[in-house]
């Protein structure tokens, strides 16, 4: 046993396997106590991440996850699984940039392969001014030393040879910002990670539990909502649960949970779509990623091709997907490859992605004292989860807005200080 | 070579008078038209198509149709075909995925002795370190075990795919008993039918059963083909149903497409795509020899081919019962049959490379080389989900059915119960009816509410309520694990004893449980599997299938290739009037959106110089032009500009800002008053449909009673910017009845007049690039004669041509900001520099609340003109300006040029404003990392600053 | 690919039109504090329900029009009938 | 009148199948006015046609009702003056010559809806689009005007939209007009 439990090793599969014994459970169903010191809702990354650190690195283990379906089954297994830390603003990169540290040593730390796949991170540029955007992340990447350049034609088609780079195509690859950091992860495995490390530091994971009401006392609103106010604990369809500190960690649902605390937030949800193809032999070496076609791709070890897309125009909360999505995915893929016109899509799905006006997430304290939030994401929610699980979690521990996270109040929409990420983010993957 | 061909079978589809020749892993093989891939390789001796994913076992024909996950082939440079269902072509070359070297000896056999520690996510538990390994070793070669074929990246095209639009009122998706009886009557009751069938033809399970089966099946298909209301498409599928009945259709047998994406607006869907046969989970299930019993009963009949020689049968149904029917007749010994009803089992089958010997459940051992298996039924109910539905399991009948629909969807045939032939396409033609009388309600209505349509002649037809008698739903034995392990998932090697590990480890809902062990993950996305799955998950939980649900299954239907999704790609460009004479006259493009446009002619430094010195001309037409008329126009212009606009005189033109409603600086242009009521708006290039969009917004939401027609006139003039110090001198030898001097035309005034015998051209002198200059907007069908003529009057004057490269460097000489590039979607008014423009006491600006507090702010980022010390340095743009000592970005160069009028590097830079003031020297950071020093200057322009040159 | 029904065209395809979001009330920009201004520009209600939003007819009319439509299920109802 | 040439933006000229069935030309010196009005002018009565449908006037011109408040006119080149005196000039009334602004093709022949169909979104059935239907939409992923205008009791339609997309649609017509039999010249590029 460690700190993590049964640890998982080559040996213990030799074992397992010769033994044929059964694994143990990774993590419990426990059941509901009525109070809890911090109460998370959504049991997601972002949720189980802050969970897992409020206990590791701070030692609050009297902490619930509480989550309306099963673990990991919103946006953290809908994504597309990027990671990268290439962004435009210094504040987006210095966080990014923990995060990324941080799925580093995940594996290890964790005691399960997430399967990071540093494979570098290429984002297309078919405009000069897209160029001059590329070249604007990559000198404020470089000076804060991140790995990140602006490459040509001839580099690109080097990296990844499947890509068209001949000029007279109606969007000619002009050049790209080379990230070789960045690269994707198995997204349902960090959840479990985390999960699993989480449920043996003591932290409940109540899964099938939904939030019906926060409850609050002394706000300016109805029923003590509001400004002003503090939280005391949450209604779930399995009963009360009392709790000084409560955590919003949803992503999709943001707005409709916020309201619960009388706490209206600058979010409109929005699906975003991906689709996957039917496995073929690998040939995709990097993420391949193209702002003005809304397209990004990357090849899984399993051989399926990954696609994803910028968010839909209309807001909705309906994931069921559209044709339109998978008409103008496929075109645009085949203009960047339009040798792989007879690969076959397989399935597509959607997630929901709270959208704020500066394409930055609203984290840490709220008007309401003891409600705080950890939501708008956008479509970066899974890169961050690590980080925003250890900032959230040194916020709630400390009282005090962690550093990293200065940048993100929920003040500064009405104080007039947006973040300036947007520029970067038509299709920031 | 066709050692297992059958005698002619009543219902063979294949023509025997042909002869179609292919090869298979290099070897010439023969068939006939009419056979799938697999059915002529089985006529002639093949056993096994493939190999497992994971642990490289043989793999044989299991289903013998589209959804056999052990029939994926690649045929030529087409990966993952369909080898069960896709018919044979001459000349095909066909070959074996996933396998190496070979089909024969596969070296990924070698998995199978590590096969027990392989188990359900076996890689989540290891490798975790040393980390560099996992990136160095690991990983490569995972990545060499992805199964499927190849995509042939280097020599694939995007073909022929084209798409087209349907609005079918009905649309049945499937051509069996109850879906034909389903379009006949639908169409009878005078709605417009689309049929679609998965396979070449017609009949669904009809086309392998006995005389009587044929008999209808030929009357029906009769029927439907010579129904004039009926659009019959085989050979294609329905592969998704979307929000407000947008259906997907990928019509493969179009006679120029190879395939092609029908994309139907569809008032009544109807979902009748059968039922599924299911495998059964024992050991040894995945043994070439193994198979289902449909499959058996369209190999014998509809292909003719014989399917083994000694049979052991597990039937639980009739189709199990008919199965030995059709295998006797074949010829095939039938060792035994064990029936599933009365509790008969098998427990595994084995043999080496295909089935020897099957293990009853009573503890017999049968000598046979052919199991099969029929074990009962999945309702493909993929477009049922798609609609909302949430399929019931029903316990007596061993499957799923539909829960609740909505009206404009409706199913029949096996998906919503069991019947005769009869009874089925009784149903379907109930079926029929109830959704033609819906779809043409619905028609009705949107011919009521669409102006340009035939407004209908009489009442909607009535509603009629849902009085179809359902079809029933017979007793079946819930058989789906024997007391055995095997495989539940062909394609992903995914076995019960993987999901019964995962289900104690935590993965104990279904789609937690998919994840971890990707059951239902593959090619076939679950038609075959998810119900096995889910019985093992629920018998793991010892709970009622009822309580498990299934995974929600997600389009599309079946897998669709890329290219029939992109089909032909759209993208549209646009093109001056005079784009043609640039591109024969050497011009360099350059795309600006949608636009092409020339970049430059060969050296834009010339170009630029020649602008200062004598008088070029540049073709600007994708300036954003909107002609407004009406009174209120100054009224508009007041509330959409960040300045002033009541006292703009006839014959006058003015800069204006525009700013979003959070201050954000969105566009500019110049306007101009040609008559009282009649003004000319420009906006930047890419702006100009935005612009034209918010003006309509504010004129119909928000100020409707003002009085102004806006219309875009970009294509219509276009725009000839002829500037320079000889500009006044050429424009002056083209017009007629028109004083140019400085005092009869003003800087920025506007003439109307003749240009070269052009009427109608609109003038102004304005001063994008510092000199003097005119812009010409000339009636786009007459263009070229006025380009013409100002470069044939103007050769003593040295005209020529300059491109938006040699623009860029004279604009920014002359400072001028580029909204987009220099300011960014943070830049309020006041970094933009336009503290001189913007009026904060009108009474409605947009942005103005915002307008006001950021000209009280101090801290906002300053728009400077920047010169670096070192004046041959030309810092690229986007470099970053940095504190001279410790960490901190203070800002960007925005743009930056060599000056061919200066001979040295000149910037635009957003700075902090503690680096604003004129003198303050700066630090660039360059691209290659080293720092430069740079001034920062007094002005935005570099060149001429007091404006003397465009006035003169 | 919704359906919008266009009280001057009909019913038309989504891709025909543009969404321009919630109708939110533009406060009287005289007199509006900036915290009002700021939540007219940013907040929105964002209901998993009934939302009352514009759209524009880019293809068709060019006439910016509103309706409600449940961003829960997409279904689309006249605000006259709500 | 100009005795300048008209320039049109379509440099291919009339195509068709061998057998006729089928046929597409370029019509962009055709004569359009757009007429604006508040439903309550003289103007809008004169016209006589709602939005959506149209009417041919003895003069030869062809009125559309092309949207609500909004008129086009289209006539023979060379009409644009004379048609933009004959309207009424009485209340809020915006005639605007927009010859040069719209590319314009006639697209002809039992197959044109076949044509239509593969690059349009519009239902063509003839009860939702007779003859004399006006409507917008998308082409090829352009916004162009069209009219239903059958010819000698063939299907018949006028396609416009703005100038500088009809090099760029006329090729995609074209385009989509070849696996009908239509021989697409060499150099006719969607791109």
């Amino acid at each position: 046993m460690s700190r993590h439990g049964y640890t998982y090793s080559a040996g213990k599969l030799l074992r397992h396997g010769l033994t044929r014994g059964a694994w143990p459970r990774m993590w419990g169903r426990p059941e509901r106590r009525d109070s809890y010191e911090v109460v998370i809702i959504g049991g997601g990354l972002h949720g189980l991440a802050t969970a897992y650190y409020l206990a590791e690195n701070h030692g609050i283990t009297n902490v619930a996850v509480v989550d309306k379906g099963y673990l990991g089954g919103g946006g953290s297994g809908r994504n597309t699984a990027i990671v990268r830390s290439n962004y435009l603003t210094p504040e987006g990169v210095a966080f990014y940039d923990r995060s990324l540290h941080l799925y580093n040593t995940m594996a290890a730390d964790l005691n399960l392969n997430v399967m990071l796949s540093r494979r570098g991170h290429l984002t297309l540029a078919h405009t000069d001014s897209a160029l001059r955007t590329m070249n604007w992340r990559a000198e404020v990447n470089k000076f804060l030393d991140i790995d990140s350049s602006v490459i040509g034609p001839e580099e690109v088609k080097r990296l990844t040879p499947s890509l068209d780079v001949s000029t007279d195509t109606r969007y000619p690859i002009l050049g790209a910002l080379y990230h070789p950091p960045g690269g994707i992860v198995r997204h349902d495995a960090v959840v479990w990670g985390y999960a699993r490390a989480a449920d043996h530091l003591g932290v409940h994971l109540l899964q099938e539990t939904e939030v019906l009401d926060i409850v609050c006392a002394g706000g300016d609103g109805p029923e003590g909502k509001g400004p002003g106010g503090r939280v005391t604990g949450v209604r779930t369809s399995r009963g009360d649960i009392s709790s000084p500190v409560v955590v919003n960690c949803t992503a999709g649902w943001a707005s409709l949970i916020s309201n619960m605390a009388g706490v209206p937030l600058a979010i409109t949800t929005h699906p975003l779509q991906a689709a996957v193809t039917e496995p073929c032999k690998v040939f995709l070496p990097t993420v391949v990623v193209s702002g003005s076609l809304h397209v990004y791709v990357s090849q899984t070890d399993r051989g399926e091709l990954v696609f994803g897309a910028s968010v839909d125009p209309v807001g909705t909360y309906r994931v069921n997907g559209t044709l339109e999505f998978t008409e103008e995915l496929a075109g645009h893929v085949l203009e960047l490859m339009p040798g792989i016109s007879k690969m076959r899509l397989m399935r597509q799905w959607s997630g929901l992605c709270d959208m704020t006006p500066d394409y930055s997430p609203i984290m840490g304290h709220t008007p309401v004292e003891g409600y705080l939030v950890d939501v708008g994401w956008g479509t970066y929610g899974f890169k961050a989860g690590p980080v925003a699980g250890e900032t959230m979690a040194e916020t709630i521990a400390t009282g005090r807005t962690a550093e990293l996270i200065a940048a993100f109040t929920i003040d500064r929409f009405t104080d007039g200080d947006l973040v300036g990420e947007k520029g970067a983010a038509a299709v920031g993957h | 070579m066709s050692i297992h061909r059958l005698p002619i079978r009543s219902g063979e589809l294949i023509d025997r008078s042909t002869n179609l020749s292919f090869t298979w892993n290099g070897r010439t093989f023969s068939g006939h038209e009419g056979d799938t891939i697999a059915s002529a390789l089985a006529a002639a001796g093949v056993e096994v198509f493939s190999r497992g994913m994971k642990y490289h076992r043989r793999r044989g024909i299991l289903t013998a149709n589209h959804w056999d996950p052990n029939l994926a082939v690649q045929v030529g440079d087409e990966p993952n075909v369909r080898a069960g269902s896709r018919r044979l072509v001459d000349g095909m070359e066909v070959t074996a995925q996933n396998v190496w070297p070979s089909l024969r000896w596969d070296l990924g056999t070698a998995n199978r002795l590590v096969g027990r520690f392989l188990s359900a996510g076996f890689y989540y538990k290891t490798f975790m370190r040393p980390q560099f390994l996992w990136h160095n070793l690991y990983q490569r070669v995972l990545r060499k075990f992805a199964p499927g074929g190849r995509v042939h990246w280097k020599t694939g095209v995007h073909g022929e795919y084209d798409k087209r639009y349907a609005h079918p009122d009905v649309l049945v998706a499937g051509g069996g008993p109850a879906g034909m009886a389903a379009a006949l009557s639908a169409a009878e009751a005078g709605a417009s039918v689309m049929l679609v069938e998965q396979e070449p033809e017609l009949g669904g399970h009809l086309r392998w059963g006995g005389p009587g089966d044929l008999a209808v099946l030929a009357d029906l298909s009769r029927a439907v083909h010579s129904n004039p209301g009926i659009e019959v498409l085989c050979d294609s599928i329905v592969t998704g149903r979307y929000d407000h009945n947008w259906v997907a259709v990928v019509q493969r047998s179009h006679p120029v497409a190879p395939e092609r994406l029908i994309k139907a607006r569809v008032g009544s869907l109807i979902v009748a795509p059968g039922l599924v046969e299911r495998p059964y989970v024992f050991a040894g299930n995945d043994l070439p020899g193994v198979m289902l019993a449909g499959a058996v009963r369209r190999l014998v009949n509809l292909w003719a081919v014989k399917p083994g020689s000694r049979a052991v049968v597990l039937s639980a149904n009739s189709e199990g019962d008919a199965a030995v029917a059709d295998l006797e007749s074949a010829g095939v010994e039938v060792v035994a049959v064990l029936d599933a009803r009365a509790g008969e089992d098998v427990v595994g089958a084995r043999g080496r490379g295909r089935v020897s010997s099957v293990q009853t459940g009573d503890g017999r051992t049968l000598r046979a080389d052919l199991l099969v298996t029929a074990t009962g039924w999945t309702a493909p109910t993929s477009l049922l989900n798609m609609a909302g539905d949430r399929p019931l399991y029903d316990r007596t009948a061993a499957r799923y059915f539909p829960q609740s629909l909505p009206d404009n969807v409706l199913a029949t045939g096996g998906i919503a119960g069991d019947g005769s032939t009869t009874e089925l396409t009784a149903h379907g033609r109930e079926t029929g009816s109830l959704a033609a009388q819906r779809a043409l309600r619905l028609r009705h209505a949107r011919r009521t509410q669409t102006p340009r349509s035939l407004p209908p002649e009489s009442d909607p037809p009535d509603e009629i309520a849902d009085n179809r008698i359902p079809l029933r739903r017979s007793p079946h034995p819930e058989r789906y694990r024997s007391t055995t392990h095997g495989l539940v998932d062909f394609s992903e090697d995914v076995s019960s004893k993987d999901l019964i590990q995962a289900a104690g480890e935590g993965f104990d809902s279904i789609e937690l449980m998919k994840r971890y062990t990707t059951v239902t993950m593959g090619p076939g996305q679950g038609k075959l599997e998810t119900v096995n799955a889910a019985a093992v998950l629920a018998e793991s939980r010892a709970v009622e299938m009822a309580d498990i649900g299934t995974t929600v299954w997600r389009p599309p239907f079946s897998p669709v290739s890329l290219g029939a999704l992109a089909g032909r790609i759209f993208e549209p460009v646009r093109r001056s009037a005079l784009q043609g004479w640039h591109e024969a006259n050497g011009a360099t493009n350059l795309l600006a959106g949608q636009w092409v446009r020339p970049d430059h002619y060969g050296s834009p430094m010339t170009e630029a110089s020649n602008v200062r010195e004598n008088v070029g001309i540049i073709d600007v037409t994708p300036l954003g032009k909107l002609d407004l008329r009406g009174p209120d126009v100054a009224n508009l212009l007041d509330l959409v500009y960040v300045n002033r606009w009541q006292k703009l005189e006839v014959g006058r033109v003015r800069y204006g800002a525009m700013v979003a409603e959070d201050g954000v600086v969105s566009d500019d242009g110049v306007t101009g008053r040609l008559a009282d009521n009649h003004y000319l708006m420009t906006t930047t290039s890419s702006g100009a449909g935005a612009v034209w969009e918010m003006l309509e917004d504010w004129l119909q939401t928000y100020r409707p009673d003002w009085e102004v027609h806006v219309t875009p006139v970009t294509g219509g003039l276009t725009s000839i910017n002829v500037a320079g110090p000889r500009s006044r001198e050429l424009l002056g030898r083209l017009v007629e009845d028109l004083d140019l001097s400085a005092d009869a035309f003003p800087y920025f005034s506007v003439r109307k007049g003749i240009v070269s015998g052009v009427e109608d051209c609109i003038i102004w002198r304005i001063g994008f690039t510092g000199e003097l200059s005119y812009e010409v907007h000339v009636p786009s069908g007459h263009a070229l004669h006025v380009w013409e003529s100002l470069l044939a009057n103007g050769s003593d004057l040295g005209v020529a041509p300059f491109g938006v490269e040699a623009q860029r460097v004279l604009r920014l000489e002359k400072g001028h900001y580029i909204v987009g590039q220099d300011t960014d979607g943070l830049s309020k008014a006041p970094t933009a520099g336009l503290g001189g423009l913007v009026k904060l006491d009108k009474a409605d600006t947009i942005g103005l609340p915002e307008l006001r507090a950021a000209f009280e702010r101090t801290d906002l980022p300053v728009l400077v003109g920047l010169q670096p010390d070192e004046p041959t340095v030309v810092p690229d743009e986007a470099c970053q300006i940095v504190a001279a000592e410790g960490n901190e970005i203070l800002g960007r160069v925005t743009s930056s040029r060599m000056s061919p009028t200066l001979k040295r590097s000149i910037c635009l830079a957003q700075v902090d404003p503690s680096l604003a003031p004129a003198g303050t020297s700066v630090t660039i950071q360059l691209v290659d990392g080293r720092r430069v020093s740079a001034t920062v200057q007094e002005h935005h322009a570099h060149v001429d600053p007091e404006g003397v040159r465009q006035r003169v | 690919m919704i359906v919008v029904p266009c009280p001057n065209c009909g019913p038309r395809n989504s891709s025909d039109l543009r969404n321009a979001g919630e109708v939110v009330p533009r406060p009287d920009p005289q007199t509006a504090s900036l915290h009002e201004w700021r939540s007219y520009l940013y907040l929105r209600e964002n209901p998993a329900g009934w939302v009352t939003e514009t759209w524009y007819c880019r293809s068709g009319c060019r006439r910016y029009f509103t309706i409600e439509r449940n961003t829960a299920t997409n279904e689309i109802r006249d605000p006259g009938n709500s | 009148m100009y005795d300048l040439e008209f320039l049109s933006p379509v440099s291919s000229g009339p195509l068709s199948t061998p057998d006729g069935g089928l046929s597409l030309e370029d019509a962009s010196a055709s004569t359009k006015v757009l007429v604006r009005a508040a439903r309550n002018t003289a103007a809008g009565a004169h016209l006589k046609v709602t939005y959506g449908r149209s009417r041919h006037r003895r003069d030869g011109t062809l009125i559309c009702g092309s949207r609500p408040g909004e008129w086009t006119l289209l006539a023979d080149p060379g009409r644009g003056a004379e048609l933009v005196a004959s309207l009424p000039d009485e209340g809020f009334v915006s005639v605007v010559d927009i010859t040069h602004g719209r590319a314009m093709f006639r697209l002809s022949g039992a197959d044109s809806i076949g044509v239509l169909a593969k690059v349009c979104n519009i239902d063509l059935a003839d009860d939702m689009t007779p003859d004399g239907a006006v409507f917008s939409g998308s082409v090829a992923k352009v916004t162009c005007d069209l009219v239903r205008d059958d010819r000698d009791a063939g299907r018949s339609y006028l396609i416009s939209c703005e100038r500088s997309f009809g090099g760029y649609l006329f090729a995609a017509m074209a385009d989509a007009c070849a696996e009908f039999g239509i021989n697409v010249p060499a150099g006719l590029s969607v791109h």
